[in-house]
């Protein structure tokens, strides 16, 4: 419940940044935010009170459910993937704009 | 347009919240012990990652890798042409890197090797691999380092990587191929397809930034 | 189901092997011949089966919609393959890996299996967007990627949702639990699910990144966004409606696209950014149909494959114009286009605008069979919109003086559109009856009439920028989900 | 109790990431916000999800951020000659500010390109980012958009006067604001000298620095100067980069922090 709360709060986070900060880099470290805040999202509804890891052989007892865990796993690498090639085109745009600043991008001279 | 954004932001939070409350108490967790014996594994999450949804992880193979290109096509033009000027190696980094690359490439080799009796996997172990790969690039100079391995055979290796997984991909979700070899086998290919692509993108980096 | 998944491997691996053999745009023939090879192997659709086994398996199915888009999608690679035979680097294999994605995006049945395709879709079209490296293109595919991630981070949290109550990922389980959207959390879950896939789609007030990404993206590159991916995200969006009883959200979502689209095409300058308001309007079309199901879905199905086929045409007709003329605005390329261009662009805009003989007509019949009055007025008054744009482009349809662009790419799709032409004149009786061509006709003059009732008035539209699409996004998310809880 | 506690360390850190001036601080806080997600994830029982989280979202991720933040390429810096400021000494450039923006260049990694431009040109350079600096004895005009940086060297605005006839200064210049109705504005410092010395004008609102390197080389003979008021050289960034201008005032504390600023004073204004 805890966990919930707390990705929740990342994605409210997340966005804020995103919609409040000029610099581009400061936008895409709040969408990083943002998407780690839905991927705990996914892990909190895996999870069960008291719960071990889902692996043959930890004894008895609750397991958390594996399947948004595999999830997750290619959450993690598609975001990271997307995430390198959007700071690519920041570099990109910065060495012919000279600026990072979300106005002076978006001027299509 | 002053009250938009937080209105925007909040009614996602709170819809969300909303919803999370009525999600619990959670219910019970099927059962996934003998689906996962059959793939020929102990961790669930990695019969799943390489056995059930084995789709799913071709693609994010072909996203990750598309980004590595994607990167080296476009900062390609934007090397800089003057020498990349040395880099200030501190005797501490050299030592660091010296000391910590043997364990690094020992503990992503088991996470490879044991993705699917604990926890580990491809990814982390390439990750892992790749992060090392920068530790020695630190200590040892982008440049040097980018000379000895030789960058298009790295570039050659990462699709020869990727073919290997689509044929090896086809073949399970085809003809039904199972097995705890067969999760290894997929294991490392990850592993190496990652690491590669991880050197990649610091290595075009550095290309772009001169010394690390 | 082997077949098909045996296809889209076979075209992403052609792809990845594009990479290391040298004549590039081999890999992208090759896979085009295995695609229709399988196309046409398992052509009548197959039943859904579960890749990978019954529990976690990922289910796949091939249904209209799957057929309707591999059609399209191959013949829009063939055309795309011959107009930019010449053009060296990634360019081949990064388009055959994307219309590989673009075929198994459409197959899947599987609500995280979506997720997948669809970020590699954009990931794709993002790096053939900005592949010339200008800055404008390169700030579109940025604002297009920031946007997609926004999209997916709520596509993520609808996950979450709809799969922590229901405990299964397949759409046709979900639709066969039949659960409705009376519990909050599938109902918040649903809303946040279509919100994503509207972002991703490129919907009028969520995916306001899609008019500068297509207009300022290579020739190519445009033909295939407005064409093909476009539709994958509309097929996401179709997948949701099966599943989830979201009928009448959609169609208020389309209603809101075709009209926002239609505002904003009538007043923009750019040719290219112009033609992709008019995808967005014409979106509006597909998403009516699609709401409403039954009858009108096959018509929505048809109307995309159409809107692929013509909206390819003209965007690789525009291309040419534009590289032939060095000139964007629409009012300097009049009488300056060679004659394949404006051959291109003239059957083009004959089919949009929906006069008898080509696909536009025959779609459109099929969309408004039989439908409520008020939606075929809702209908009418689009298309009435849609010829206005149309009138727009007449006077560029003059041929200039010497024509240098290879006609190869346009006679394709030409050739296409004239067939699917014919073949819906067989197909569907009701299209020959007098009181159909009537109106179509009735519909091409209104809008003629009202473009030039609206030549001299210029509206101050507020420019798009990259917080505000933001802010409208999260806004129409937020609006759609509480439609949605309203709705249950 | 362990999760509520680290969800609630990670959500501190995240807000303390996002809510940080300079962007680097923003990239470390991310950093090790995902490394305690990652702890979050071992308390939820998922493993896998905490190796992958940490290897990726906290080791490649943060590589990435902090070499795309190190903006390589050029710190583009717009200046006017300034003699024993800065100014092109045949082959290199030397001066006091050269010394100074070298060594900030070097610290962001970046090299150093001078733009040799007229004064008035300075502002349009820096609102249009197509100049990262301004610098050359530059004294801030009130009204002119730009960062300024804390003082280098102070120094007071003079009159000089070398007979009747108008005053004149240089166009964009600080001095030009006092000039009377009458007076006449030149392109650079050179033309100003030259026009005094060929006796146009009756005097010059100039800065001391200048007047008295003028003096010195013997271009002006007998001229009394009166003191109008008391201004320092500044450098000045352009308005959009906030982060070089943070960056800017740091270097400049510890330069006068560590003595080495009142060292390079003194060596180059004896």
């Amino acid at each position: 419940m805890a966990a919930c709360a707390l990705a929740i709060a990342l994605v409210g986070l997340g966005f804020w940044t995103l919609i409040r900060r000029r610099n581009v880099i400061w936008k895409l470290l709040g969408l990083n935010v943002a998407a780690g805040g839905a991927i705990l999202f996914l892990v909190a509804i895996a999870h069960r009170p008291g719960a071990h890891p889902a692996i043959v052989g930890l004894g008895p007892g609750p397991t958390a459910d594996p399947l948004p865990h595999a999830l997750v796993l290619t959450a993690i690498v598609i975001h990271f993937a997307t995430l390198a090639l959007s700071l690519v085109y920041v570099i990109v745009l910065t060495e012919r704009r000279h600026s990072q600043d979300v106005h002076k991008l978006e001027e299509d001279r | 347009m002053k009250w938009a954004a937080p209105m925007a932001v909040l009614g996602i939070v709170v819809l969300v919240a909303v919803g999370t409350w009525s999600l619990f108490p959670r219910p019970e967790v099927p059962p996934w012990e003998e689906a996962t014996a059959v793939w020929g594994a102990e961790n669930a999450v990695a019969a799943i990652v390489l056995g059930a949804r084995l789709w799913d992880t071709l693609f994010e193979i072909l996203v990750y890798a598309m980004a590595m290109v994607g990167v080296r096509l476009v900062l390609r033009p934007l090397w800089r042409t003057g020498s990349v000027p040395p880099l200030a190696e501190t005797p501490l980094l050299r030592r660091a890197a010296d000391v910590l690359l043997g364990p690094i490439v020992v503990f992503s080799v088991y996470l490879a090797a044991s993705g699917h009796l604990g926890p580990g996997g491809g990814f982390p172990a390439g990750a892992l691999l790749g992060s090392g790969l920068l530790l020695l690039a630190l200590a040892k100079g982008a440049d040097r380092l980018g000379g000895e391995l030789h960058e298009p055979a790295l570039e050659r290796g990462e699709y020869g990587a990727i073919a290997l997984l689509l044929a090896v991909g086809g073949g399970v979700l085809f003809f039904g191929w199972k097995g705890g070899s067969l999760c290894v086998g997929l294991n490392f290919l990850i592993a190496v397809e990652v690491a590669i692509g991880a050197w990649v993108v610091l290595h075009q980096f550095t290309r772009t930034r001169g010394e690390v | 189901m082997t077949l098909a998944i045996g296809g889209v491997v076979l075209y992403l691996a052609l792809g990845v092997i594009g990479f290391l053999v040298r004549p590039q745009w081999i890999c992208g023939v090759l896979a085009i011949l295995a695609g229709s090879v399988s196309l046409a192997l398992w052509a009548p659709g197959f039943p859904e089966e579960a890749l990978g086994g019954g529990g976690w398996g990922i289910p796949v199915a091939g249904d209209p919609w799957a057929l309707g888009m591999w059609a399209l999608a191959l013949v829009v690679h063939g055309a795309v393959l011959l107009h930019e035979r010449a053009r060296p680097g990634a360019f081949h294999p990064v388009l055959t890996l994307l219309v590989g994605s673009c075929l198994a995006a459409v197959v899947s049945g599987d609500l995280f299996n979506l997720y997948v395709t669809l970020e590699l879709v954009s990931l794709l079209s993002f790096i053939l967007v900005g592949y010339e490296g200008q800055p404008r293109a390169v700030w579109a595919g940025l604002q297009y990627l920031i946007l997609a991630t926004v999209g997916m981070t709520l596509y993520l949290l609808g996950v979450g949702l709809v799969y922590g109550k229901l405990g299964t990922l397949s759409l046709s389980a979900i639709a066969a639990l039949g659960r409705g959207l009376s519990d909050p959390a599938v109902a918040i879950g649903a809303g946040l699910l279509v919100a994503g896939a509207a972002i991703k789609g490129g919907v009028f007030l969520f995916g306001l990144w899609l008019p500068p990404a297509h207009g300022y993206a290579p020739t190519g590159v445009s033909v295939v966004l407005s064409a093909v991916v476009v539709k994958t995200g509309v097929v996401a969006l179709a997948r949701l409606a099966a599943a989830f009883p979201v009928g009448p959200i959609l169609v208020a979502i389309g209603i809101l696209t075709g009209f926002g689209g239609l505002v904003y095409a009538l007043w923009e300058r750019d040719l290219k950014v112009f033609l992709a308001f008019s995808t967005v309007s014409q979106l509006g079309y597909i998403l009516i149909g699609l709401g409403l199901g039954g009858q009108a879905l096959l018509g929505a199905i048809l109307y995309a494959v159409a809107h692929g086929l013509f909206k390819g045409l003209l965007f690789l007709a525009a291309g040419q114009a534009i590289e032939e003329t060095g000139e964007r605005e629409i009012a300097s390329l009049v009488g300056r286009l060679s004659w394949p261009t404006a051959l291109g662009l003239a059957v083009g805009t004959w089919a949009i605008a929906g006069l008898p003989p080509l696909a536009g007509f025959a779609a459109k019949g099929a969309l408004t069979a039989d439908l409520s009055p008020m939606a075929r007025a809702v209908l009418g008054a689009l298309s009435v919109g849609t010829a206005a744009l149309c009138a727009r482009l007449i006077p560029l349809l003059r041929p200039g003086p010497k024509g240098t662009a290879s006609p190869g790419g346009v006679t394709v799709l030409i050739v296409s559109l004239v067939g699917f032409g014919l073949w819906g004149f067989l197909r569907l009786p009701g299209l020959l009856a007098p009181g159909k061509w009537a109106e179509a006709v009735g519909e091409a003059l209104g809008g003629y009439g009202l473009y030039l009732l609206l030549r001299r008035v210029r509206p101050p539209l507020p420019r798009i920028t990259l917080d505000r699409a933001t802010v409208l996004a999260l806004l129409g998310a937020t609006a759609l989900v509480a439609g949605i809880l309203l709705l249950g | 109790m362990g999760t509520i506690l680290l969800c609630a360390l990670t959500l501190a850190l995240a807000v303390f990431a996002l809510t940080r001036k300079r962007l680097l601080w923003g990239v470390i806080g991310v950093g090790v916000h995902s490394l305690a997600l990652a702890g979050v994830y071992l308390f939820l029982a998922a493993p896998d999800v905490a190796l992958t989280e940490a290897a990726i979202g906290f080791g490649l991720v943060t590589f990435v951020y902090l070499l795309a933040l190190r903006r390589g390429g050029r710190l583009v810096v717009a200046a006017t000659a300034a003699y024993p400021l800065l100014y092109p000494d045949g082959e290199k450039i030397a001066g006091l500010e050269w010394e100074i923006l070298s060594r900030f260049g070097r610290s962001l990694h970046r090299d150093v390109e001078i733009l040799w431009v007229p004064r008035a040109e300075i502002p349009r350079l820096l609102s249009s980012a197509e100049a990262d600096l301004a610098a050359g004895g530059f004294l801030p005009r009130d009204g002119e958009r730009a960062l300024l940086s804390s003082p280098l060297v102070p120094t007071r605005l003079v009159i000089v006067r070398t007979g009747e006839g108008p005053l004149g200064a240089v166009k964009g210049d600080r001095g030009e604001s006092h000039l009377p109705p009458n007076g006449r504005t030149y392109e650079d410092h050179e033309a100003l000298v030259r026009a005094l010395a060929r006796g146009e004008l009756g005097g010059a609102v100039v800065d001391l620095l200048r007047a008295r390197q003028w003096l010195l080389d013997g271009r002006l003979r007998d001229a009394e100067m009166t003191p109008l008021e008391d201004v320092a050289f500044r450098f000045a960034v352009a308005p959009a980069q906030g982060e070089t201008h943070a960056a800017l005032e740091e270097f400049l504390r510890d330069l006068s922090s560590t003595g080495e600023l009142g060292r390079l004073v003194e060596e180059h204004l004896r």
